[in-house]
Formats: C-alpha cells, structure tokens, sequence
C-alpha cells in the first residue's frame, strides 16, 4: 500500500501544470470555443510527446503507464484543455496493441505528429459514427464496425461537426472506407480494452473538472460577502463543498487504482474503470454545479470561468454514456454478463 | 378539495394555445433564442389587445380574469417559453405603482403597461447586493426638484429593450439595510443611463446597467421616501406563484417522445424498464410540483398569504428543473449533448436548453438557500 | 381546483386527531412493542366507525370517500397507531367491491366489529402470503392466489409471526382452504384496484409519519444548543428540515389528488397512486432520517421517540415494495404495461 | 503508487481471520447481540495473548505490527463485528497515559490495557455538551490529595462493563470551553459512581454514568491540571481511521449472496439489470470509502497528519453506510424487515441491522456536520 507518487511522476505533474498553465488559460480556452481545439495548443502538447509518452517502447513510444496517463489527465481537465489529449492517447495504445502492420504504419504518423487519430467510442450505427470525440479535427478514426476495428480516414467530406453543450470538437463521421486493421473477436476484445483505458482516463479528466471548479467557488466563497460575512462561512455554502472535496478525493484515488489495476492486468482492471468513470462523472456533475450555484447569479454569467467546467463535467463524459451505463459495465465485469434484462 | 380546473378554465386554456399557436410562430422562437430575449414588443401588444397583460385589472370591455385563469394563463406562457418576462416584470411595477404611486404615475403609466406599450426592467440586485438585497449602495440624492443617481445594478434584465427600470435606490446616505431606501422609476433614455450586455449560460441576454450623475425629476419617483423596502416586497410577492413547473413539463414532453420513438435497434426507449423509471420519476417531481404551485396560487386567490407556501413551491420546482434536467440529459445519453442550435439536436434541444436553462433558476427570485432560510423560519419555527 | 378541506373533513380529522391522541399516545405505541397490536386502541377505532366508514352505503356503511380517508391514515401515521387501519379499510372495500355472497357474508362481522380481516398486498408464492400486513392479528385474510381472490382464515395455527423493523404485526401465512371470493380476470383487477387503495392511503400514513418525526426535530432543534446557539440555527440542521417540510406539503397533496382521482374512477388513478406511494415514502424516509440525525445521540437511544417514526417510516410501506417497484407500477399505468423488461 | 497490501500483510491478515474463526464463535456473536455488548473478557484476553491490543507497540516476545497490519487488523474486526470497541478506547486512553500521564499510570494501568485485563470506557460528552465538546459542566473540585467528581456524561458505552471511565472534568470552575479542563481515570467501582443503561437503536447498550461526590486521590488524575483538552485531542485522533467501511462491505457480502440465490420465480436476482446496477453503485462507495480510510492510514504511517483527510474518511464511510444500509433493504424488498433476530431473517438479518446500526455512525466520534465543517476550513480554506 503506497499512497505517493514516484519523483518522476512529480515531475511529469509539475512540467504538463507548467506547460498547460501558459498555453490553456481560461482566454484561450474561450478563444476556442465552440470548436473546442486549439491547434497552437495540440502541437505544443505534441512536440511535448503528449501522445507519443502513452505508447510502449518497443513501438516507439515511451513506455509510461496508464497510471502516469491519469495524472496529465487530470490536469487536462483542470486547464479545461481545448485538445483531444485522452482520445488521442488511447487510440495510439490501441493501434500499438493491435500491432498489426496496417496498425503500426497508421501509428507512424501519429508518433511523427503528422497524423490525429481518434477514436469512436460508441459502436457504429448505420456507417455513422456519432459524436466522435475529435471528430471534427482528426485524420482518421478507430471505430468498431461490427466486429472489425477499422481505420476511418474523416475529412469534411464525411464530417458534420456537432455544436455541443461542452464546447468539444465533436463530429458525426460517415464511415468512408478504410482499412481494417483486425477483425473477429479479437477486434471487440481490443476495443473494450481501449474503452477501459479511455473510461480511466476521462474519470481522471473530470476529476481535474470538479477540482478546479472547487477551487474556483472557495475562492470566490471567501471573497464574496453577504448579511455581512463571507458567504464561505454559511453552512449552506460550505457543507456541500466539503461533501465535494471529498468525493473529489474519492474519484480521484479510484481513478488512479483503475489505473495501477489496468496496468498490472489485473483481474478488476474492467470493473474499476466503469467505477471510476461513473462515480468521477457523478461528482464532477455535482461539484461544478455546487461551483456555479456558489457564484449566485455570476456563475451564470458566461463571463465567469466556472460555466466552462459545468459544461465540460458533463459533455466529456458523456459521449460515451451516463452513470447508470457505467454501472451496467462494473455489473457485467463484478458478476458475469447479464443473460436477462434490458440495460446493456 | 377539486383538483381539476374548472370548464370555463378549461375552455380558456384552450383559449391561450390557440393564441400561442397564432403568435407565437417558429419564426420568433428561433429569433427570441438566437438574441436571446425574452420579450417582444409585437407580443406583448398582441397580449394587451387581450388584456392579457393585467388580465387580473377589469378594464373597459374586458372582465378581470380569476386567479384559475391567470395562473394557467401564466402556465402555458412558461411551458412554451413565451416572451413574457418583461410583461411580468413591467406588471409587478404597475402593481406597486397603483398601491403606493403618485396620480401621474398612476394614469402616465400603468395604462401603457397594461396595453403594452410600455416595459419595465427591474433594478434591484447590485454587484455587493444579490441574496442581500438590503445591502444596496446606489445613491439617490435629493436636489431641487428631484434626485442625482448614481450606482450600479446586476441582472438588469431587459433593460436593453425596456423603456423603463424600476430602481432600488438608497436616499438617506446615513441609513443602513432596509431603511432609507427609495423606489423610483428610471426612463432608459436618461442621460447618464447605460446598459452593458451579459450573456448568460442559457443564451439569454441580461444587462449591468449603470447610472452616473443621472438626474430624475421628482415625478419619477414611485415609493414615499424611504419607504422603498416595502414597496419592493410587494413587488416580489408575486415571484412565488411563477408557474416554474411548466420548464419542466416542457422537457419531460420532448423526453417522452424521444423515448416513443424507435431507437437505432427498431424498439423505443420507452419499452425498457430502466428508461420508464426514470421517466416516471421526473414525472412525479413535475406533479408534486405542479401541486405546490397550484396550491400557492390558490392561497392567493382565496386571499391567503402564502408565507411559506410560497417559497416552498418555489425551492421545489426549481430544484426539480435542475434534478430532471440533469437526469433527462443523461436519460436520452449522448445524443442530449447536441446543442439546441445544432441542427441534429434532439427534438429542437428543448432538454439541452433546460439544463442551462435550469442554473438560473434556484439562483434569481431568492436563491434555494433564501427560500430554505424562509421556509425554517415560517414553517419550522426554527431561529434565524 | 380548491385546497381546501370541507366541515365535514376538518371535523373528521379533529375527532380521529383528538381519539388517537388519547388512545394512541407514545408510551401506549411503545407498550404495544414489538407485536405493533393495541386491541383496546382497535376496539375504540372499530366502534368509532374506522373499518365501516369506508365501505359503500349500500353495503352497510357509511361511504367516506378514498380522500376521506387519507385523512384519517395521515392521523394514524402521526400517533403510530398500534391498529391495522389501512389494510382493514382496503379488504373491507374490497369485499364489498367483490359483491359475491361469499364476500358479502364475509363483510358483515366485519361491519359488526367480529371479526379482523386484513389484506395480503403481494400475491402468493408456493401457498404462503409473506409479511402479510396485520397477518399476526387478523382472523382472515383476502390474497390473491393465482387467478382467485380468496379468503383465507388465520391462526395460530398457519401464522407464524415475523419480528420486523417497523414493530408491525406481520406474518407469514400458510395458505388454508378458503373460500373462492371471485375467480378470473376480474379477480386480478379487483385486487388491483385495492392495492391503487392501499399505496394511496399508505402513502398518506407516512406522511403522518414524517410529519410528527418533523415536529419533534424542530422542537428539539430550538430547544437544544451547542456553540452558545439553538441547533436550529445552524443551516447544516435547518436546511435539511425545510427541504423536509416542504416534500411532505408536497407527498401530502400527491396523495390527496391520487385518492380524490381514485374517488372519481379518472385515466390517473393507478398512476397517481403508484406516485404517491413512491413520494410520500421517499420522503417519510429522509425526514425520519434528518429527524433523528437533527437529535444527535439522543436521537440513536430507544428513550426518544423520533426512532419509533424512523422505523416506520420504512417497515410500514415496504411490506408491497420499494420506491422503484412504485415507480414501474406508475409507469405502466402513464405507458401502457412494459413489453420488455425484467423489472416488474 | 500500490493499491494492495504486501505479501506480509496479506498472510497477516489470513492469520487474523483464522483467529476470528476461532475466537468469534456464534455462539459468542448471538450473546453479544443479545446483550448489545461491543466488549468481552474472554476474546479480549485472547487478543491481549496475541498482542493484538497494543499491536503497534513492541512487547517482550513481540514485535510491533506496521501501520498496514494494523490497518488489516481493525478492518477485520470490524467487517466481523468483533467485540473490539472497549479495546480500542482502552488503547486510546492507553497511548494519552504513555504521552502525558504519571509513570504511575503508566506502570499501573498501561500493562494491564495491553493483556486485556483492564479495559476504559470514555467519558466525554454530557447532556448539554455534545458536538460541542468543550461545553462541559462535570466538575473536579481539588480536595486534599485528590478530587471531588461531580456530574454526568452520557455515551459511556462499556462503562457498565469496563474497570474504568476516561473522564473530562473542568477543574477550573472560572474557566470557559477549552481551557480549564483535566483528564482523569475514574475507577468504577468507586463510591458515587453510578452507569445506567441506555439501549439504541442499533441494539447496542450505552450508559448515562453519573458521578456524585465522587472522591478521587490525585495519581488518578491523566493530564496536567488544566491540559485536558490537549490530551483529549490526542486520544480522538485515532478516531478518524476507523475502518467503518468495513461494516458496509459486511452488508454488501450479504446482499450480493441474496442476489446469488434463486428467487421464487427459480432466478437468481442478481441477474436483473437493476438488481445488478444497484449493488455494483453500493459496491462503488465501498470502493471509494476503503481508499479514503487505507489513505488515511497510510498518512499516519508514513508519520503525516491527516487533517482533513481523516474526517474524509470518516465523513464518506459513514455517510456511505447510511446510503447503502438504505438502498441495500430497498433492494432486497420486503423479506429485508425481517429483524436479525427472527428466525426468517435473510442471511442473518446483516442488512436489516447495518440500517439501525448506520444512524449512529454519522453521529459518533464528530457527527457528520462537525466533519463538514473541519473540511471547508482544513481544505477549502473557508472561513469558520
């Protein structure tokens, strides 16, 4: 049992805090919006080996764990980052771990800083894959069609970008051809395994959500007075925000063991994830919204910061689904595929 | 007890659909949420052509309308997102101007309100002042003749398209909290008036506005001197009965049908257990708190003060819109992120638009906590 | 629409109040622990009309409306009347709904005050009625067995009594021969009517119950101080009481609209009631919750009384299901019955 | 990072189990829920054979257990509900007396607490000094050569069965909240004692122990006079790693065994969508209350003081006990009323107990608002 991250891990904190704290301040987090992706931003993050860090060695990558991912996850969240850093990471794991040859002359590009390639997190549906994340900024994008994992090459040709309540670079993506890059169950064995880590990565991303929204109300509980005392000081104020420092330190020590787990492949890896994923989201939802409501009428106000973490507490997570979703897969991972009833 | 409206209320809800059907047109929604108003000068014109503005006032060739009508009047406006705000607003001014105002007020004014002609924006919160309105720091100084303002006011909203703010202003410089307060009524087109935009996460467009060695003629002023608390108050009675409820039956509606139509697998949502449950569930807040709404606007009919019923009813709706949003959102899943301008949004982004929509509604008309403090205090018996 | 009770009503709630007030004070709800069964209490009720009230004129009683007796429930749950109220109100109307000779035969000693005939509100598994409500005191018991309503006398002999939470005098009941009341579908629909009866007059008790446990928290919150201040004073203990107050105004109303739509055999009935039972619970729980909380370590010790409400408040309405078993009933009634689904 | 205990730990904790195996028999379980009993002589004298009392202090023939093996120890307890409470508040008074007291106590009191052959009840709260603590009446009026007691706590739990209570007394009677108050050891078999039960909700037996001219020689006598304070902080500090999650997990285990089981329809529950959904979402708070309480323990191992980590853990865990013991009766339905003493009940009657049982877990060493409040200022920074 160890609590503490390693020197190094200090470290890859401290350098991704420094460097997101210069190139994602909140002016050019709003200077992205809607779009959601700041591309001065995305080639700093890439040079910086953002993407190529989460790759194995041996296929050119640096090798860190997903573990280490968590922790730059968390502070893309926190700077509210317009940059597709967890898809993008997972899809460059995933073409790594497929390690076919079409797979690893995709994953070339990526390493180079040429290509963006993302993934569809929700199966296919009638050649659309819906709401991709960066899909509307990506070259190409893993989807699971049917049951082969293919490689979709997206343009505006095959995009519709979606305005969406996060402000992310979200597209509908006609599935134009492209290779296959594996296929039979292997292909879906492979693609739940990436839906783990991305699962992992998003709870640790939202984390950085809730904690920056905290911070942003205590602040702000502390300034503002009212009845002639700072508002921090009623319990109707502070109470919740204790409730949520500390689910926030709960979701976020989730994270991270669903992180360790995935990464010694353990046998909870899957359940983890899903619980991560749906108790970070859930608090993230509840302490954004604690933040604003702390604000009284000025979180309501564009102008402030705290409106842009509520929006992203919800919309990053939920292209892929909701609570109770996330519950379902613990379930089916905790105790068995379900045989009867109708929530998958 | 009768839980149902009576026919003629019946008829006349029938009544207010069709007029909603004929002005209230696709056209001017769209335009109303891309500008983000909530009132349009052609609507409130329609509204007054009715009498439907100051339905409750008898006026040559109209009945008064009974509370029955005006609160389900009041509901369909809110379920259709009728403009109606500044209506409502400029009506809780009339009000107090026919209590406690001068003659010219009376007869200069309330008419236009009344017809339409005139809107009034109100002016009371202020950047040190929200929940604790009593902390105002605009000035008005008393010169010959009339008064110098000069202050700043929050969430002025409408100012922009009103012709009129009804202002909260402190007139003994000495005085603190509730005393030495005044009201008066500010015309927009004052020198030294400005309105400054802000946008709200909902879309819609409020105003700081600000007043700088403005000066006001006597006539101008709607309280006695002093006496500005009070009339505010009763300007605020009437935020209690807001039919807050009707949002959320507006996106329950959309939820609903989402869940009857097929989904990409042939079946509706609906036919899934968990789906149902969560629906039903919104479905019982909306009833409780369409049942507390009603009653509270039944309290004022039969001349009751709901001091408690009130605020009760107002904590619970709006709580309720940000329970029901957030579960209907996540209910219909991904697909609810698509914003309400997206063309691909879900039935028009009715549920994506309610949950922006629904942060400001446990915050302006007295926070949840305010209600919460009230309702301890009336119902509770507990101290302050 | 009007909220108000009528003469008749308010005189009806003032008698019950002042009768139980008497006969059903804490120290006799106590006394009565943990068999949850004051036959001197039921006597006083029986004669008082409590049982024939509700039964139709035309079979011998006095034909008090559904809402009528929400009134009187409300009262029962506020005293934590050790007497079956609500299930022989219910299987008395249901006899009398029946109209059969055998039912109608049945009736009588009931009317005559003879004989206790309560209830089984969930139907028969392999030939025993389960935590049937008043099955530890009742002579007989109308289940559903199958596609027949029948009534099924009780003893010593084919009870076995259930020690439970609420302190509420349940049983297993062996199924002995009983007569056949009403066979078929309208057996089932009968049954089904009384059950729309027994969660809407249930629903109404709780809220007698969380109404008391919320007097006795305000009376304490004022009284007791800590921090040189009344508790009552502190938002941590007060805000929760408002949000109290404020759900059980609403489960009050809900309950009300439910019986008066059942009065009036309108679409809403069943999904009203179904509602109801679903609010008015969720809300006697967390107010009996806060009730006891607001007391401290006071409110943990057996000596005070907002632990005899908590306990109700829980074992009273789930002896047919919980809030989500509610909600499906509701939803059925609102969407037509489920298709799919394992959730029933 | 590492999420799990080390090899070591882990054959530990086997260890511990098959003691419990040996030492927790049923027969003992039934007694002490009978009795609502947390303490008995028997099993505490064969944890003090083990040295298992004052595990993390070295002895002769024993080493002293790390910080994780401690952990595992309670945790194990805990899950099982082993008669361990008047050990630990005997262990804590024991670790006060080492820190502050005389070495008369220390040679006197502390060996015995280590065996097992003495256990201490705590005497801190009164009637009118609950939360808040410092609010103490019971006084200690010095005499010649000692003390005269006077007054009343409440939730002297084990009292009626321990050889001693902790008392806090305010020896100054001048003084006001924090200051002025001693620590004493109060034989219970001294004239003027007297403990009378109380029984809870949850089954379990407490006393109100009263204290009337109670005379006391000064070697009783713990902190420095007028430095009780202090040394009551330092025994409340082991409060926070409590392992309440443990006692979750206890219901959890039985109603994933219920779910396992056929129903009557010949299907296991747990193969229903909600069913399984339900208990994986009480599973999640397990998960998060066990990180936050080994997070904590970790702290104090590693020699860092958990400020407001501690009343996390406590906060979450209990919190989580409430929601779960809640939901988990909900699931299981009707049969979940069935008392743990009925025959009938289902598996034991854990889940109907662990629903009483959770009332006084918020409520206990510092109620869930006390928490709240220790987090807003240790870290948020918000101000008192």
């Amino acid at each position: 049992m160890d609590f503490a991250l390693s020197d190094e891990q200090h470290e890859l904190v401290s350098s991704f805090a420094s460097l997101l704290g210069k190139a994602s301040s909140p002016e050019q987090v709003r200077a992205a919006e809607p779009g959601g992706f700041d591309a001065d931003l995305w080639r700093t993050l890439v040079e910086t080996g953002v993407v190529t860090m989460g790759v194995a060695e041996q296929r050119g990558g640096w090798g860190a764990s997903l573990l280490d991912l968590t922790l730059v996850a968390e502070l893309v969240g926190r700077s509210a980052a317009p940059a597709p850093v967890v898809e993008t990471q997972v899809a460059a794991r995933l073409l790594a771990a497929v390690g076919s040859p079409v797979a690893l002359d995709a994953l070339g590009p990526v390493l180079a800083g040429e290509q963006l390639i993302s993934l569809a997190v929700r199966p296919v549906h009638a050649a659309v894959a819906k709401l991709a994340p960066a899909g509307a900024v990506c070259d190409a994008l893993v989807v699971l069609d049917g049951d082969a994992l293919r490689l979709v090459p997206v343009s505006e040709a095959n995009r519709t970008t979606v305005a969406n309540l996060a402000s992310a670079p979200l597209a509908d993506v006609r599935l134009e051809n492209g290779p296959v890059l594996v296929e039979g169950p292997v292909a879906a064995r492979l693609f739940d395994a990436a839906i783990d880590e991305w699962l992992t990565l998003t709870a640790a991303a939202v984390v950085g959500t809730g904690l920056i929204a905290l911070d942003l109300a205590c602040a702000y509980a502390v300034e503002r007075k009212a009845f002639g005392a700072p508002i921090g000081s009623f319990q109707a104020i502070s109470h919740p925000l204790a409730d949520d420092a500390t689910n926030l330190d709960g979701a976020r020590l989730l994270a991270q063991e669903a992180a360790w787990e995935l990464d010694r492949a353990g046998d909870r890896g899957r359940e983890l994830a899903a619980m991560a994923f749906a108790f970070a989201s859930a608090t993230a939802e509840r302490t954004t919204y604690d933040a604003l409501h702390t604000h009284g009428g000025y979180g309501f106000m564009l102008e402030y910061d705290v409106q842009l973490h509520w929006r992203r507490a919800r919309g990053w997570p939920r292209v892929w689904g909701d609570t109770d979703a996330a519950h379902r897969r613990a379930a089916d991972a905790r105790y068995g595929g379900s045989r009867r009833g109708t929530a998958g | 007890m009768d839980f149902e409206w009576d026919a003629e209320t019946q008829r006349f809800r029938e009544e207010v659909r069709r007029f909603l059907d004929l002005h209230l047109t696709p056209e001017l929604e769209d335009q109303l949420y891309e500008e983000g108003l909530t009132h349009d000068e052609g609507f409130a014109a329609a509204l007054g052509e009715r009498n439907w503005i100051a339905g409750e006032w008898a006026r040559e060739g109209f009945e008064a309308l009974d509370g029955e009508a005006m609160q389900v009047l009041e509901e369909e406006f809110a379920r259709t997102e009728a403009p109606y705000y500044a209506v409502s607003t400029s009506m809780m001014v009339a009000k107090v101007i026919r209590a406690v105002g001068s003659e010219w007020l009376n007869s200069e004014i309330v008419p236009k309100v009344v017809t339409g002609e005139v809107a009034i924006a109100l002016g009371m919160s202020e950047p040190e002042a929200g929940s604790d309105v009593a902390a105002v720091q605009t000035r008005a100084r008393e010169v010959e003749g009339g008064w110098v303002i000069d202050g700043q006011k929050m969430f002025t909203t409408n100012a922009n398209i009103c012709e009129f703010v009804f202002l909260l202003a402190r007139t003994d410089p000495d005085s603190v909290r509730h005393r030495g307060l005044t009201t008066f009524l500010v015309p927009v087109a004052s020198d030294g008036f400005e309105a400054q935009a802000v946008v709200t996460v909902s879309g819609e467009r409020t105003n700081i506005t600000y007043y700088s060695d403005l000066v006001l003629e006597d006539r101008w002023r709607i309280s006695e001197v002093g006496a500005g608390w009070q009339s505010l108050m009763m300007a605020l009675q009437d935020e209690h009965s807001a039919p807050f409820c009707a949002h959320l039956g507006r996106a329950l509606d959309a939820a609903e049908q989402w869940g009857a139509d097929p989904g990409p697998d042939g079946t509706a949502p609906i036919e899934r257990a968990d789906v149902r449950q969560r629906l039903v569930k919104v479905a019982t807040d909306l009833e409780v708190a369409r049942l507390l709404e009603r009653r509270t606007s039944w309290m004022e009919t039969v001349g009751e003060v709901p001091v408690a019923e009130g605020p009760m009813s107002k904590l619970f709706s709006t709580e309720a819109i940000v329970r029901g949003s957030e579960e209907l959102t996540a209910l219909v899943g991904p697909d609810a992120l698509r914003s309400r301008s997206d063309p691909s949004a879900v039935h028009g982004g009715r549920i994506e638009h309610l949950l922006r929509f629904s942060l400001g509604t446990t915050i302006y008309a007295g926070t949840s906590e305010v209600q919460r403090n009230i309702i301890a205090q009336r119902r509770c018996g507990l101290p302050r």
